[in-house]
């Protein structure tokens, strides 16, 4: 039992002091890389583990467009 | 004849029975309710597979031969085992109900080398490892499999939201709780004598308080192998009901004012500072805690992969065939640890009980480190947003969005609970790290 | 100096001549003729680096040292591997050829453990394992690589046409008698003192009756492993000389009217029995026969994960990148096998002999079963898809088609040749759990 | 020799036997199925073993309208 | 106390620093410079974690043991290791310095079994493999990282301009003097006293000048496993300033007039000769070199897969996912070797100096022999292909392109250099085997 | 020293004759297939290690053309 009060405080207390830690670096990394780097286009915040837009993988615009095409051509080249 | 005799159905144990309707149910939930499908088929699936009645397919060598020279009086095979695992047996003595308890509790308790020894004499006497148990121990018992899962996980994890706002790390630091809470609930469990659970095995449980499938296993693996099955099905369930769970607790901690704060749009991230970010995550790893670094080691360098764009291949590899086949194997894995004499157990239930503790408590303290966070900011934070701190990513962070909306249908909190959601998932590896530190 | 008595040239044997040029026998089958390529191509190439002389690529490090410490008189090494191999040997004394028969026949004959011993100490002494060797043992040695393959398999199986007329499952069991009288035929050949063939040898070469590629392999990694290039091979080749052995012996068997029978159109089959049917699959391996459990496991887990739609990463994994991977890999491990001195014996013929006898009375069987059905049953069953039963999925069923349209140009088979040919792979995997329970 | 009969005897027996019984759980569950699950749409049978319609790949179909579009293209816009 | 005495911060020695910072510069040079990112990136990743203090993910289970033992007076454990490793130490005696040096002497010359079982003793114990450690055994020391890396570049790389002009293959032999130059010179350093490179070691480090990533890896490990990070960094680093270190040697070898040289165009060349060509290769392996046969004979079975046409599955495979998969767990397995003590050391300094020789000796001697090759053939010869001999495919082609652009703007070398530059990886790979069997 | 000397001797004139046999094997195999092998249409030389063009790829002609589809379809197509 007072192990496990002892891991409680000691792991609370990392996991805090760790992610403090982390946001301080975080925002000097931030400010740093603002003002070291050289100004550059800026890409929106995406949804997180997201599908990678695969290069091999047609997205959702594309498909719709081909079967468009699709439907089209049948219609023209039925055999 | 001995098709007959050697048949599931003239060997069937109850227990047998059991799992494989568990496993069924598994299966069921996971096709039907949706799940977590990508590891509860899989997990089932192996689950049903381990309890094959003489398949033997999560049993080692030594523990097939054992069987099988128990139940054909193959006593030349059982001398031969005898003598590394260090039980009291000569060739040619009665088999008695004491030396299969004997024999079962010397697999348990043999050290690395006796068992390897045993192993490679069942080999000579023509037994193998059954297929569940070699990918167990490829994928799991080196702790490959979930590493590479979390480097595809890191592969697919956007910190874009945490970057524009560092300071909701915090909720993901707090939501930790769920962790530790049940780390004292399992010793209080314990300690009351309701179950026995020992501070190696609390921590394992408390584990599932992270949310997060692939630490729940690389922790269970490290600090108590036997309960992985019973930790794995329990964090991949919950995680799965982490939108029934969530919201009553939610709105019990908050008044309906607090829950239609609107939160000011993210500054956008430059792609630069979305690059360096893992390699801070990793130099604080360095710096404060070595034993998170396998897993956060991974996850980080999943991420760089996907955010240094000069690796496109590798990071595409990584969230497709790699994650994939890895997938497919842990699952199996972890089924192997169903089998029923190691599932079947009061502490399996004290397992899923605690589960849900664990589960609440880091919601309930994601959303009031949120409430009172939100005093000293300056900018306003919808407390909603503290309960995605327990990862379950993207799960979580959706249910903030969802009760949100619910409060003002104005209020898209999606990307704000981005943030605190993929920095649970951070927390909860350092958490894994200070438990292996601390007990192992 | 060194250069030229290493090389090819200096130290070729005629056997080594030979198998490299069945190996390029096999390549042009593969390129030119078409002949199963997926399979054939690194079967070929393997065995053609199986081959080199001096390479080793097959061998296990204590072979390498043997063969080496042999050429070049090292009588140290030679001692410390006679220990463990139990070769009567002194360090110095000189070397007979009886002593390098007596290594030959321990490195044949030494138990698991005694082997690894004898690897560890060659491992001491700089040698290592070829390879093809470590390929082997990873991928068929551990039996993972078959059993990937037919997870694949199972993942790009649809059961709808089995589902949709059941009792065609029947012509799928009938079919294995090609395995079993392929036994028979073994053990003929070995009763008339013609060729040896113990009992394991005959079980493992009839297994090629199974038509079905990574049952054999699996078959004979376990109950005959020596054997494994031969029956591979024989396998692989008559499976694509499927449209040229069968359609004799079906004409033979049916008249024009029966080949012209026309079949009604089969029923559609809900999703819901897609996803259950792997899972009663199971259930009856689960009762009736454990020891299919690694095989028709993953198959069905295949199955399973194809059907059930929640999981469509892992299925299109398993169909692609892992299938591709472990057949490479598998290719290359069973040319191992084509070594010159194991491949190039009379059993090889006499495998290559009964292979064709076992196609040949499948076919048959399934065909003749076909027509027995097709009296007692109310709707017409065309006897030409009993051929389908053999399984070689799905060229066996193409062929009963395409018999069919010469019969009756109306007539559409392929259909309804699908169920007994999907059943034949699942009546193959029984023989193979039933001759794995009896045998081993 | 006669190892072999009686592996042939027990294992054609076992085949038959397995089969024979998968036979009727399978009619037994698709009764089942109809019976207690709710009517759905039905997929019609496809042939077996088929390369998967894999979400990444383009279909046949597509492909001919992409090589169409594609050729369109090209005569239209003359580099 | 634990968690501050067990922190990075608290052990970190400064090597480790340096090393870290190294790893961070690799990864400037890859993400920022384009330095090869495939393989630089898991690399200097890697590197960083092999070097993150207390945590061990490069080490073996007894050098675990033996770090937390000897730090922690765990004499127990200390004594049970001494007995394989042979150190001459009772539990209960007093840890000197002289002890800890002991110690690491003794792992490093430990022979394959006692560090087996060494490692076994320390798995008794609890302690594990660190992660990297796993990842290079299996990748790296079993040789099959290389080999497959190598197979899939065959699967990518197209002989056709070979085909259409075999003579320039001589380009491709001569740039190898880059390779026997630089074992010359790092003997020479030896001999001089400067630095200390054992046959073995200058060999390794000769390899470098074979500018090819997977051939530099497998010798290396073969050769001298000890200095692979050193070559591995080095190799990979001077194939991404090919650029900057080819041109001023091209341009001072050849003058203005032999650059503007315009070859006639490549006849075509037929899919036969394609697919006949690997076998071409592989047979005069068989013959010649059974030593090369590992690394040519996976990249001609790769080369085959490409052009026979009917694996397609396999070889896009195969230059996918297998490829990427490899690439990743091959990149943090030779990041595992920087570790502080075993990269600084003056050594490294050496083969760094002595890596840009290799190329520079490499690039002349290709160019050279390109002239000298135009004196005697009928066609014109243009010296600037000669320099892609060198291998780094393919950027050395194209930095001939270039060179040749800049001389005579209509002079288009990219597919004649095509053809030396595909050469001068079977010539590296022909130079390794040569290597491997003189010295091993 | 020596040894090196000795190696690089041995090593150079081995990958020398080694490829010299090459070309002339080269020669002969593409004079046989010549000889022997019936007339078929010939490929052109392609870029080495170029990426394979993957079945399930797009390539970049109809990754210009889908894109131009789409543009054109979203423009008719306004939500
Ligand atoms: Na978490
Ligand atoms: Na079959
Ligand atoms: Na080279």
């Amino acid at each position: 039992m007072s192990q496990a009060i002892d891991l409680m405080v000691a792991g609370m207390g990392f996991v805090f002091v760790f992610l403090i830690i982390l946001v301080f670096a975080t925002l000097l990394m931030s400010k740093l890389v603002h003002r070291f780097g050289p100004p550059e286009p800026v890409a929106p915040a995406r949804t997180p583990r997201a599908r990678p837009s695969a290069p091999s993988s047609v997205d959702p615009d594309t498909a719709e467009a081909i079967k468009k095409a699709i439907a089209q051509y049948r219609s023209r080249h039925k055999k | 004849m001995t098709l007959w005799t050697g048949s599931g159905l003239f060997n069937m144990e109850l227990g047998q029975v059991i799992m494989i309707a568990i496993g069924l149910l598994l299966l069921f939930l996971a096709i039907r309710k949706g799940f977590e499908p990508l590891l509860l088929v899989p997990i089932g699936f192996g689950g049903i597979l381990a309890n094959i009645p003489e398949a033997g397919l999560a049993l080692t060598a030594a523990e097939n031969a054992i069987h099988f020279a128990l139940k054909s009086d193959t006593t030349q095979v059982l001398a031969a085992l005898a003598a590394p695992l260090d039980v009291a047996y000569q060739a040619g003595q009665a088999i008695t109900p004491e030396l299969k308890e004997a024999f079962k509790v010397a697999v348990k308790e043999a050290s690395y080398s006796d068992m390897a020894m045993a192993n490679a004499i069942a080999q000579d006497f023509g037994y193998g490892n059954g297929m569940l148990y070699n990918f167990y121990s490829v994928v799991i018992g080196s702790t490959i499999g979930p590493l590479v899962i979390f480097m595809g996980v890191g592969a697919m994890t956007d910190f874009g939201p945490l970057l524009a706002n560092p300071k909701t790390m915090l909720l993901g630091a707090a939501a930790q709780f769920g962790i530790f809470g049940t780390v004292l609930g399992a010793a209080l469990l314990d300690w009351l004598g309701i179950l026995d659970f020992t501070i190696l095995e609390a921590a394992a449980v408390g584990i599932i308080g992270g949310a997060d499938g692939p630490t729940s296993i690389y922790v269970s693996s490290v600090l108590a192998p036997h309960l992985l099955g019973a930790i794995a099905v329990s964090a991949y369930a919950y995680m799965a009901m982490v939108p029934m769970i969530q919201p009553p607790i939610m709105k019990a901690l908050t008044s309906q004012k607090e829950r239609a704060i609107k939160m000011s749009q993210l500054r956008p991230v430059s792609k630069k500072e979305k690059i360096v970010f893992p390699l801070v995550v990793l130099i604080a790893v360095v710096l404060f805690l070595p034993d998170a670094a396998p897993l956060l080691g991974m996850f980080c360098f999943g991420n760089l992969m996907r955010e240094c764009g000069v690796v496109e291949r590798l990071s595409d590899t990584a969230q497709n065939a790699l994650i994939n086949i890895t997938t497919i194997f842990l699952g199996l894995s972890v089924g192997s640890k169903l089998m029923a004499d190691k599932f079947l157990d009061a502490q399996t239930l004290g397992i899923l009980g605690l589960g849900i503790v664990a589960f609440a408590v880091g919601t309930a303290c994601g959303v009031l480190m949120a409430k009172l966070m939100n005093r000293f900011t300056k900018e306003a934070i919808n407390p909603l947003i503290g309960s995605a701190g327990v990862s379950a990513v993207p799960m979580a962070a959706r249910v903030s969005n969802k009760v949100g909306l619910e409060a003002n249908p104005q209020n898209f909190l999606l990307m704000h609970a981005m943030g605190p959601n993929v920095a649970g998932v951070i927390g909860s590896a350092v958490a894994a790290g200070v438990m292996i530190k601390l007990l192992s």
